[in-house]
């Protein structure tokens, strides 16, 4: 085979030489911003599909057994695509390989978010998601805190290698959630003490990080399934759900008037986030004026006989 | 439903330190960018020397006023957290750039080559590799020598108006061992690829200008390499 | 340089023949759209019927006019090339998918199910998969579906209104199956998750009338499945 | 693990029944796009790669050794990337995915085109392109006609395994350079007789298909390398290049002005053409002015003596 | 080279005159702008008619103001340069649908059907056919009819609220007519057929507003023709 | 040479000037949104009242915030150059026109009637008209009015859902009544009039609201005036 | 009901008449478009004038070319109803520049001056005056004009690649009247005025090609008039 | 309800006041433009003088067409509320820039030397701060001496061509000194710091001509000051 590009040559002069060197450099960076934006794609697709199958769960007959598909799914993308990205970025500045995966990450956080707040019907913090995405490295030293706290009912808390992708020299995602670590993730990242961005916060471990700003435009996205998932439950009978998802959404709505100068992105999501509000305002509005034609107890009987088709 | 309202305490208290940060880093690039224009100034007299301008003298000024780039840079980077350069280095990559650009022409200049990454860093009291701390990047590293040769084949046309002719031939073969260089790299179809693009307009306008010597027989036609 | 020359001349031949074979498919895409029109207007009168109108031979009157659908999709078929249906199917795509949606509400109105696949292709003399040839594509299969199901709820008001009752109920259970159904596909975001995502609202709109002759016991609560 | 959602269940409706089904076909769709959609991303890269190179030539020491260079690697694309793009398409409709990837294919024709052109001084045709890019089958019944033609220069002569990464299983590409198939792929398709989209002439190969209006769009954007060439040739003493370049340019730009209408991409493409011989046209514009300072032999000398720098 | 100079000065008088006379136009736009308004303030009133509101009364109100807009057209008419309709029609052509909207809106309360074209006509003093001189554009007329729909499915709703129960039903039935007259009509892929798609929301409001009166037996069920 | 710096150095004090200026308002007004998006938040809780909130009590808590805003537009109008109040607008205007609709809101939730010009220049410390001194300009009114529409057609439907059925009724009247004092106004073809153009939508969700009401027998028809 | 229908029918009429008239237009303009690249084709030789190529010659042939054009205005002309050229001149008013360009650049070579409009006129057999009969815009006629400077600027440079000093001295001068009489004129801020931007280039590029033949003394100094 | 109706007609009379006075301005503002026209075309007459042109006289004739626009300013100044100048500016911005390229270019051409901006406003009759009066923005002071340059550039090379050699030595060494100039500014990312980008191809222009005709012996080298 001839001789590579990057290999130097007898008669280059001093500049091609030192070009040389150069060209390494520039070839190494995009290859890998390349390998992370492909990664991210991955994500990006399974994080829809993930979506769709939690929308199925209000109006399903066993909810559990799909969330504990869903929960099977993004413990997979952990010890699989995210742990690729992590590896990528181990030694890194991850600020420098953001825009490769931001996209597949805010769609993730949508996904996992919905799931949380299937689950446990709360808004999942950036810690939690975070912690995650913290992953022990190859060279393994024996890791003290590997052993998990059996209380997380999250898909991380699925450790057992009954999922055959999860071969030996795939490491299981770490849950360090002992609270010492705080939310220290969500605090302003300029002025804290650890530096979450690429190096991990111990020497153990390697992560993908997840900055605060993506994650608050993954949640607006989430806002949007929301608001999906209180219109199907309508029509599936289901009378409170619109209530109780209204609540939360002008929880989020309000806060997100707050800041909703910081960035273009976050004021147009604002501003979708508002529409979706007003639809499922329009909704809790609808079963109110309907619901006044008959008594409350006949309404929900008719509507419990409604949900059985 | 607490602690939903925490978590966007806790967000707005990360968008107001990054506002902060961004204000100071402002600051910084401002200087930065003032002390730029001073020492450009300083160099513009090549183009139109006076009777009697010594091209070292100029270089030995220009090259003092970068004492004050190394203070700004130290400042710079001080306020950077550890690995959060390419978070926020879209805001002093131009300026990056002129100063790499600055500190290429007087090496040039002076030593008649090509300023190495080392020497930049040391000029500017700033890391060579990423690894090793705040650091030229090499994409800002490479405009700025871009920005060079533009500014070397104009100096090549004042040269002959200023009656050298010796410099234009020197900055003909400078240039073209740097184009034959950055042909090497494999460079995406980004800011760099279109700025190299131009440079062989600046390879033609030396070849040009030397031609024009060389048939006048102001300089011979072999003493070029 | 003959020969580049050729190349272009090709080219043009190439670029003609495209040419020309888009006129004669917009031609008879043309005539599908009209005849669309045509079955559409009498089915509409579903919404509005007069006394002793008969759904059994509005269906019919429907059904026979696809004969002449039959006929003009033999002839686009014929002018496709084979392996080349995605080439130019933008052109068919949404005359296909129209022509889909009445098949499907003649099913429904006269069987009370969902039209399946083979039965639209029959009723078009087209193949059901790609592979046996020219075919409804079954993303166009589906989206008539979404249109569908969007005349239905509008039909499940306006027979309230012409005090047929039960065609409500049926068509509310119809309509919630196909959700059902549409929930199992993973959809990526195109144009056929966003008509899908209108899908919520005929299903709401028909368990409202429902709802409504419940209360009032138009209709039994219990007689739904 | 749970059932996956594509399985049937008992208590299905017949509707859910069905879309169980329709979910398979779109996923499997979907699926072969988004891996079809990645190989030409790396196949765009490549390419750009070999543009690089091929800028190389004029002006270089060794022009041999590069060209050598840009063979190797086209082939090296052939027998990896194009080739598994080749077995995805197998028995579909290839127009059902051109989207996927036809900027990778774009970008290819850019590079080979313009390889031919610095190998043979010509414009390479359709045929030729086309007939690189077929492979015989996995399922291998002996081909007969898989004796390499010797006199062919070009890369998918090289055939010898001498490149480690062309295993036993990786087929190489098939060069029917016999002319008894004559350009029928630049033919109008909807008129000829055989059928190049997906489905290949004969049973024992598959292909990735090069329709005509991609092969023109590579073209166009292959002059804008040929103005590069043009210019960087003038700063290398080359005095030539500039006219005969800019006489291929204006034919391609002759024709591109006739069927400038077709579409829109095309009328882009044409505007940068124009632009491109402008430039070009303006050198050798230049070449003459200065030129005509001094007799025609005399500044044959100057002009030796520079580019010997 | 006089000659070059005499054809500029001749551009300059024809585009010195082109520009006057779209500054006369625009100043009788304004007014007609000005009384579309005013005709329009009047008839806003159906909406929330006062005890002892008549409408006919208002629609004689109103039809008595469309005599300034005879004016306004007569003015406007003499400006345009025999045959140059086409060429400043983009300057009136909105304020001649809302002319269409408003007289449609009148013969529809008053007498309970389409307005004609020969009717516009006279209101607003100009011919039917181009042939004839000054005339709506047919485009026009349409676009005018598809915005007296939106207004009359409005108006459905709070006929409702006023305790009129009739209203809705006959207004239904009208625009359900007109939805069929639209789908005969093959339109192109324009801003006519852009706002035809959106009829079918104002046919769909009103069927609603019918159903509901059914459902409680505020109108009879089966009084459709 | 020394009188074209000179120039310069006077260009630049100039521009420094200019600079400063506009930072030190960007100062107050990011304040002033602070506030604004504090107003807002009190008043968010209309569309969720909690049991025993009384609106009352909740505009009398949004009201006196507004003395902070007084202090605010005190320091602003003080900074700004007598009479180059549209020199630097733009950077106030929004912040202004979200004042005006949080006052409008208190002022109809308390007293179901429109905010004056005079009661939103007291209640911000600023004139009524330019002449006077610091104003708010009557554009900047206007939109802010618009922009309260939004919010009363919301109020509307949630409103209902909270189980009182008076306000929506108080609600459309009051739009209505404003839709038909804008319907007066010539508009310009800018952010006002488009802005404007929305104002329909919210006359009619507010009308449809009051229609569901009425025709379930909620609230009583005819109760117009 | 009846007369509903009626009226649509008419419509429909008026609507196919107008479609098939614009698509007999399209088919005409594609004719006028392939004439247009053909002679376009045989004048693009200028650029690249191989040994013996007569330019008078090369003129004769393009102008014989025009008299398929004539042809096919005639056919144009006759399809346009009386009076409705303003309606369809969008589908033509492109070509037409391009037959203004083409044979102000004949005339050009010919006789080294500016095409009039009766030319034009007469070349394509059409009236020159709107009274007249079908005819070529003054706006058209002002745009051809503007695209031929971009070619002959572009011939300028071609030409001393081609040993002819003489053509960029007459272009220049050329180009510098067009410009100085577009100079006149107050144009609108449309196409027109943007394209007339554009202008300035031209004037500058011709006068830099005269100014490189001047200093090398390929043609006197002086020789302006 | 009579105070709402008061607020809109209060706010109309204040949209047509701010109406009629764009309207008086565009009205000056056109005659403005209109003068800068006739003005650019005397000057043009440099780039081509006719035998015996004095450089004095045109400048003579293009000064006292200043007269013109004094009279104009003062009518425009007449017509601006007191200090409200910057809500209008938009409106004169541009001409005023070209008046002032106008002014700066006559003596250059009269006096070798940079206008200043109390010739300008002793020219136009204007103050020459915003305190005193109406004034040109020095933005628009600085931006016209930009366009100024760029038609420097242009005569350089046109004043070869006309044999006058000392001409572009003189441009060159003036274009340098305002370039000086600019780059002691800290310019905004506007549209003034984009144009002033384009300054340095300008320079490169003239740097270029004195090169060509130093090389030659046309001109002395040295000669720089
Ligand atoms: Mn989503
Ligand atoms: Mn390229």
């Amino acid at each position: 085979k001839p001789s590579k590009e990057g290999e130097s040559h007898a008669d280059d002069s001093p500049i091609v030489k030192a070009f040389r060197v150069f060209q390494k450099e520039l070839d190494n960076r995009n290859d890998r911003f390349e390998r992370i934006f492909k990664l991210s794609r991955d994500i990006t697709i399974e994080s829809k599909r993930l979506i769709f199958l939690l929308q199925r769960v209000i109006g399903s007959d066993d909810p559990e057994k799909l969330l504990a598909e869903a929960a099977e799914k993004i413990h997979e993308l952990h010890s699989t695509k995210f742990l690729e990205i992590a590896k990528e970025l181990e030694g890194q500045d991850s600020y420098q390989y953001l825009r490769a995966y931001t996209s597949g990450l805010q769609e993730y956080i949508e996904a996992v978010t919905f799931y949380y707040y299937l689950s446990e019907q709360r808004l999942v913090n950036l810690d939690k998601i975070q912690k995650q995405l913290i992953f022990p490295k190859l060279v393994s030293v024996p890791v003290e805190s590997s052993g998990t706290d059996s209380q997380e009912a999250g898909p991380d808390a699925k450790q057992d290698n009954s999922d055959p992708s999860c071969s030996d020299d795939q490491p299981k995602p770490m849950d360090h959630s002992d609270d010492n670590a705080g939310n220290s993730s969500t605090k302003p990242e300029p002025t804290g003490s650890v530096s979450p961005a690429g190096a991990s916060e111990d020497k153990k471990t390697m992560l993908v990080h997840v900055p605060p700003s993506e994650y608050m435009l993954g949640v607006a996205d989430f806002t949007g399934e929301l608001m999906r998932m209180a219109i199907n439950s309508v029509g599936a009978g289901n009378l409170d759900t619109p209530r109780v998802v209204a609540d939360m959404m002008r929880v989020i709505h309000n806060a997100f008037t707050v800041f909703d100068n910081a960035s273009r992105e976050l004021r147009k999501k604002t501003s979708v986030l508002r529409q979706s509000l007003q639809k499922v305002e329009t909704a809790c509005y609808t079963l109110t004026v309907r619901g006044s034609e008959i008594p409350q107890h006949m309404l929900t009987d008719v509507f419990t006989s409604t949900a059985a088709s | 439903m607490a602690s939903t309202q925490d978590i966007f305490t806790d967000f707005q208290e990360y968008l107001n330190a990054d506002h902060e940060l961004r204000e100071e880093i402002r600051v910084v690039t401002r200087d930065m960018n003032q002390l730029v224009r001073e020492i450009q100034t300083v160099l513009q007299v090549i183009h139109q020397p006076a009777q009697g301008t010594s091209m070292a003298e100029l270089c030995k000024t220009a090259e003092d006023m970068f004492g004050k780039g190394k203070e700004l840079y130290r400042q710079l980077a001080e306020k950077i957290p550890e690995n959060q350069y390419y978070r926020y280095s879209d805001m002093w990559r131009f300026v990056s750039q002129r100063f790499v650009y600055l500190a290429g022409l007087i090496v040039f200049l002076r030593d008649g080559r090509l300023v190495t990454r080392e020497e930049v860093a040391a000029l500017l009291g700033v890391a060579v590799q990423r690894e090793d701390g705040f650091h030229i990047d090499l994409d800002d590293f490479l405009m700025g020598l871009l920005n060079m040769t533009n500014e070397l084949s104009r100096l090549a046309v004042n040269a002959v108006t200023s009656g050298d002719y010796e410099r234009p031939v020197q900055i003909s073969r400078f240039v073209s061992q740097l184009d034959a260089g950055f042909r090497v790299l494999n460079l995406k179809n980004d800011a760099l690829r279109k700025r190299f693009d131009g440079l062989k307009y600046d390879v033609k306008k030396c070849e040009e200008v030397v031609y024009d010597l060389t048939i006048r027989g102001l300089v011979g036609a072999h003493n070029k390499d």
